[in-house]
């Protein structure tokens, strides 16, 4: 039985390792992004190899439904922007040389095939872009397998150290959830979670910094498909979310991955749009995104005044609290990862 | 026993990570008034900063750890995160208080556009909480997180000018701090993976020789040498910091940069000391003095001033890059490091904020067109050459304490050691000669316009922020000179491993 | 039984490592997609085979959310989101009025690759 | 026993049909014949095998999340091969097979 | 040599190896989506190895490990989201989403008034 693991295991790993290495030498953007959506397909499968199922959760919820689609939509912007017709010459006054001319001799980026999907990806020229340049290739080959042989020399030199589960084992029923993980996030190292609320919070606040998003009109679609498999996985994603930001206390879940699957549900809609997206009070939205981490905070400054330290919950109402944090936090991390995917702040905040 | 109950202080610590971190939350909510949050709770938070100092200095003497450490959630060291405020990380609060006050009310008079304060305020005060909340840190991955948080919003920060060079800058910046914390981090990973441990003192105390603390410190100290732009790895240095708004400019060069080594020397202090070997000493050596020439040099070619003002950060690093050889024939000697981050960080934020206000009244920091300006503006001058005196390292400034100090270290380190190594010795004391001689010809080079004759033409309008915040860093960073001895005391009570 | 579900699970990865070659041949983006689109049923299928012969339950979670969010990809590789910017507000108007210095540079000489 | 023997022969067929699947989408000359061996393995493939599994389910609920995984997976390959192909049909010329 | 190859053992090397090839990845290829993709491959080596110390011996998974995991991901995730947005801002400004070789593009000797 182990040996098949063991198998499986080396099977698992050889193609992470391919796919990484075929995605970051490919020199056409859309085949490096779709060897990414593989590699966080084959990541959550390793995760799940290590008995960490919570993780493997967070991952398919973050890699399929947010990663890959937030890539693709970055090549069709950047794809966008390269053929669109240079008339503003006030940013850029000489025209880029016309992309495919000048990588016509690259190799491997012009690949023989039928017709139709050539033609299709006719758009795509722009989205190909030029081998690695040769000079400095050994040295860094030479640098990274060094520092790879390092790592893992260092790695064997390390033997087992049960680390911290038996000290977790054993606050286990002061902290108010029966899920380790739940536990360590939401009550043990809160501080961490907190601050990565806040990290979530201002890579949104980042990308609204930048600039505005683009117009949302509806965009109907000639035939049914699409919005009826919007009507039919939205309420399935919703319920589904829901569930694991209930299951996060006894069994793996919690508001990252609710949190992740209601932000992919948002996006599945705001990139569907039957009809017009609800263009949110942009003072609404700024609350929105920041109520999950002040909540948190909020709830932590009691335990300031009152209890031993910041952030503290007292046992008996250690899980109404966990709730009540990690309600907040999913919903602040969907629309945190909505408004990412979307791109700028809404034109109606700088009227 | 202490007069002051350490449980004050413990409420103190927790009160200051509260406040770092509820600022910026606050002014993210409700942007609209985040230009008023911050002009308010700064100063707030700075009173109950020195507050925090005050009592910490007649606490400490009573107290049997020179440290204050708050288990968050009530839970303590290996299980809970820890804060952990002593001397060094009280010094490095005040610092980062001091230039984020100053920058405030600089960017007061510096963004007047309601779309921009909506998007400056948030952002600034989640670079100052970051910061704070980066030095209240005693776990090495808690480290990782506040280091990501500091790291993105000067990114943001840096690319809110919306031009070209900002934004290239940025994006250089945002690779290279992705680059540092990954490696930071697995680092912290090796380390958890050998002591199952994460609190920095329990590290410290568990850390033999053996190939993964080794490995560990290679792969930290390497991420936050990049991270602090030392010699082979500052390409992203200038861009970033000459093309940010002037405020953040002021906060990049001054703060974050220092606030990276600060971090180096934490981790210096409390695990990898016992891994200083004369050979390191060299490299860092070399590394320094690299640094130091090439800074200089690129300085006195640099056509703007604020790209002065970044080269000059880089060879100012050096200076730091060459106290650790001495400190590791030296290691009592280790508070240099914290007088160079103080003289450096305030001069460097004065000079920087006096290149955003002449670009704001020239409309633009060319230095050969800027004699007109340069001439009506006295204040503005002033700042600029009592800022560069500091960094020079002319008596009586801050600067020059903090050299001196590195020379006596110099001297007291090559006294006991194999000759070999007093001849490198005497070679970083020499470099830091030059560097001084360098420091003074860029320097001159920047203000001398304003001595020739000629028209005088004061620009456009400047707000009395952007005239008196450069005046008052810079006073600052020369009366530094004078507070050597309070510096001194604070630092005293600093954990240093066994 | 384990074993099976096991050497089950290996073989569906086994299909995914030799989809893997239309991903690199593949001469357009629609193949692609299709190919990422196997390789989302392949995972749950792995998922599943193991959730069983590991008897670990919470695998059937996973597989739920990546069934569940198989089709976002697809939907963005369909939905291009290439959209004019608003019309009038230049996306990359300088929120902070800061002087600028002057018209950029011209691109560079040499070779690059976008 | 009887159901370890039929999970056993439910499994397997469903391999093959994965195994269709994937041979057809090396060996089809472009987009509109691969996808038809992408819905089977959807939809034949993955059912066979959550079938076998649900005989070793032990209570109802896992089978009903069983069948929900099955049928999101059904909607989502269909969707998707519907919208891939209506993309290729609408940017790439017909391409026919003489 | 079987038994001592579990997972808790064989993962980390496969973490270190894809540490390894992100940053070769992330030195070597000048596009910014490719440096992003790398950066992220970087990090899921590292969660690699976290996770692998996490889950060694026979003993249950360190639940710590696995929750400094999951806050790795999370911050990961937001940083290329963000890194993504100032992508296609910059590529919006200067028409590449490449960044232009030499340390300092902001020279301005070029400038018809130094000449």
């Amino acid at each position: 039985m182990n040996a098949a693991l063991l198998t499986f295991d080396f099977v698992l790993l050889a193609g992470l390792l391919g796919v990484a290495w075929r995605c970051l030498a490919s020199t056409d953007l859309f085949r490096a992004v779709v060897l990414f959506i593989t590699f966080g397909l084959l990541l959550a499968i390793a995760w799940v190899r290590l008995e960490a199922p919570d993780i493997a959760l967070a991952e398919a919820a973050i890699g399929a439904g947010i990663t890959g689609a937030l890539l693709l939509v970055t090549l069709e912007r950047l794809k966008h922007i390269m053929n669109r017709p240079r008339t503003d010459t006030d940013h850029d006054p000489a025209p880029p040389p016309d992309p495919v001319a000048s990588d016509a001799d690259a190799p491997g980026a012009a690949p023989t095939g039928d017709a139709a999907s050539r033609a299709a990806d006719a758009g795509n020229a722009a989205l190909s872009c030029a081998p690695a340049p040769a000079r400095g290739r050994w040295i860094t080959l030479v640098v990274t397998v060094g520092l790879a042989g390092l790592l893992m020399a260092t790695l064997a030199t390390q033997e087992h150290d049960p680390g911290l589960q038996p000290t977790v084992a054993e606050h286990m029923d002061v902290s108010g959830v029966d899920h380790g993980i739940t536990a360590v996030l939401l009550n043990f190292r809160s501080w961490d979670t907190l601050l990565e609320l806040a990290m979530v919070l201002l890579a949104g606040l980042g990308a609204w910094s930048l600039g505005r998003h683009d117009a949302l009109p509806a965009r109907p679609t000639p035939g049914p498909v699409l919005p009826g498999a919007v009507r039919l996985l939205l309420p399935v994603a919703i319920v589904t979310g829901v569930y694991l930001l209930w299951a996060g206390s006894h069994a793996p879940g919690g508001a990252f991955q609710a949190g992740a699957v209601l932000g992919a549900a948002g996006i599945l809609v705001s990139l569907a749009r039957p009809h017009e997206l609800p263009d949110p009070d942009p003072r609404l939205l700024r609350i929105g995104v920041t109520a999950g981490a002040l909540l948190f905070l909020a709830i932590g400054l009691w335990g300031l005044f009152a209890g031993p330290a910041l952030l503290t919950w007292p046992s008996e109402l250690a899980y109404p609290l966990i709730l009540i944090i990690e309600t907040g936090a999913t919903l602040s991390i969907a629309l945190t990862l909505v408004a990412l995917f979307i791109g700028g702040r809404s034109p109606r905040e700088d009227t | 026993m202490s007069t002051a109950s350490p449980d004050t202080l413990i409420f103190a610590t927790g009160a200051l990570a509260a406040v770092s971190l509820g600022l910026p939350l606050l002014a993210s909510a409700w942007p609209w008034q985040a230009r008023r949050i911050g002009l308010l709770g700064l100063p707030l938070a700075i009173l109950g900063l020195l507050a925090a100092v005050g009592l910490f200095l007649d606490a400490a003497p009573g107290m049997d750890a020179p440290a204050v450490r708050v288990g968050l959630g009530g839970w303590e060291a290996p299980l809970g995160v820890t804060l952990h405020l002593d001397g060094l990380a009280l010094a490095m609060l005040l610092l980062n208080a001091l230039v984020a006050l100053a920058g405030s009310l600089y960017a007061r008079g510096y963004i007047h556009t309601a779309a921009g304060e909506r998007q400056f305020w948030p952002l600034w005060l989640w670079l100052w909480g970051g910061l704070n909340l980066l030095v209240l840190s005693g776990d090495a991955f808690n480290l990782f997180i506040t280091l990501e948080i500091a790291s993105l919003s000067a990114v943001a920060l840096v690319a809110l000018t919306g031009d070209t060079d900002a934004v290239t800058g940025a994006m250089r910046y945002l690779l290279i701090n992705l680059l540092g914390s990954l490696s930071f981090l697995l680092g912290a990973a090796l380390l958890y993976g050998e002591f199952g441990v994460l609190d920095l003192q329990l590290l410290g105390e568990l850390a033999d020789d053996g190939p993964t603390v080794r490995m560990a410190a290679a792969l930290m100290l390497g991420g936050l040498l990049m991270k602090a732009a030392v010699f082979p790895l500052h390409v992203w240095l200038a861009t970033a910091h000459a093309s940010a708004p002037a405020p953040v400019s002021g906060m990049l060069s001054g703060m974050v940069v220092a606030a990276m080594f600060y971090l180096i020397l934490r981790l210096w202090l409390l695990i990898f000391a016992p891994l200083g070997t004369p050979a390191l000493a060299v490299l860092l050596g070399l590394l320094g003095s690299a640094a130091l020439v090439w800074g200089s040099l690129q300085a006195l070619r640099a056509p703007r001033l604020k790209i002065v003002a970044a080269y000059s950060t880089v060879a100012q690093m050096g200076y730091i890059t060459l106290a650790f050889p001495i400190l590791i024939l030296h290691p009592a000697a280790w508070p240099v490091v914290v007088f160079f981050a103080f003289a450096h960080g305030l001069a460097k934020a004065a000079v920087l904020m006096a290149a955003g206000t002449v670009q704001k009244a020239a409309g633009h920091d060319r230095m050969n067109a800027l004699g007109p300006v340069l001439r009506a503006r006295g204040r503005t001058v002033f700042a600029l050459g009592l800022g560069g005196i500091s960094l020079m390292g002319l008596p009586l400034t801050g600067g020059f304490l903090a050299k001196y100090l590195l020379l006596e270290a110099g001297l007291l380190a090559a006294a006991d050691t194999t000759t070999i190594m007093q001849v490198w010795t005497a070679l970083w004391v020499v470099m830091v000669a030059l560097g001084s001689l360098l420091a003074t010809a860029y320097i001159l080079r920047m203000v001398a316009p304003a001595f020739a004759a000629g028209e005088r033409n004061p620009g456009g309008h400047v707000s009395a922020g952007m005239e008196w915040m450069p005046l008052a860093l810079a006073v600052g960073a020369a009366a530094m000179g004078l507070a050597g001895a309070s510096l001194t005391g604070l630092l005293e009570h600093t954990t240093v491993a066994a | 039984m384990n074993l099976l579900l096991v050497a089950a699970a290996g073989f569906l990865l086994l299909t995914i490592l030799f989809g893997l070659i239309r991903v690199l041949r593949g001469p357009g983006s629609g193949d692609r997609m299709l190919t990422a689109q196997l390789f989302g049923t392949s995972g749950v299928g792995i998922l599943l085979l193991l959730g069983f012969a590991l008897d670990q339950p919470a695998l059937v979670d996973v597989a739920l959310v990546f069934a569940l969010l198989a089709v976002v990809a697809a939907v963005a590789f369909v939905r291009q989101h290439g959209l004019p910017e608003p019309a009038g507000t230049p996306m990359h108007e300088n929120p902070v009025e800061e002087q600028p210095h002057d018209p950029p540079h011209n691109p560079p000489e040499d070779t690059h690759d976008r | 026993m009887i159901a370890d023997l039929l999970t056993t022969v439910l499994v397997l067929a469903g391999l093959a049909f994965f195994a269709a699947g994937t041979l057809g989408l090396l060996r089809f000359p472009d987009v509109y014949t691969r996808l038809h061996a992408l819905t089977k393995a959807d939809n034949l493939g993955l059912g066979l095998v959550v079938l076998g599994l649900m005989l070793q389910a032990e209570g109802p609920a896992m089978i009903f999340k069983l069948a929900l995984i099955w049928v999101l997976v059904l909607a989502a390959g269909a969707t998707a091969a519907h919208m891939v192909a209506q993309r290729t049909w609408t940017h790439g010329e017909f391409e026919r097979r003489e | 040599m079987i038994e001592s190859l579990d997972p808790g053992t064989l993962y980390p090397f496969g973490g270190a190896a894809l540490f390894a090839l992100g940053l070769h990845g992330l030195i070597r290829r000048r596009h910014l989506i490719l440096r992003i993709l790398a950066v992220n491959i970087m990090g899921s080596g590292v969660f690699m190895v976290f996770l692998g110390i996490a889950a060694r011996g026979n003993a249950p998974p360190d639940p710590v490990a696995q929750a400094l995991t999951l806050t790795g991901i999370v911050v990961a995730v937001s940083a290329t989201a963000f890194a993504l947005a100032l992508t296609v801002h910059l590529a919006r400004l200067t028409g590449y989403a490449v960044l232009l070789p030499g340390p300092l593009q902001t020279h301005r000797d070029s400038h018809p008034d130094d000449r």
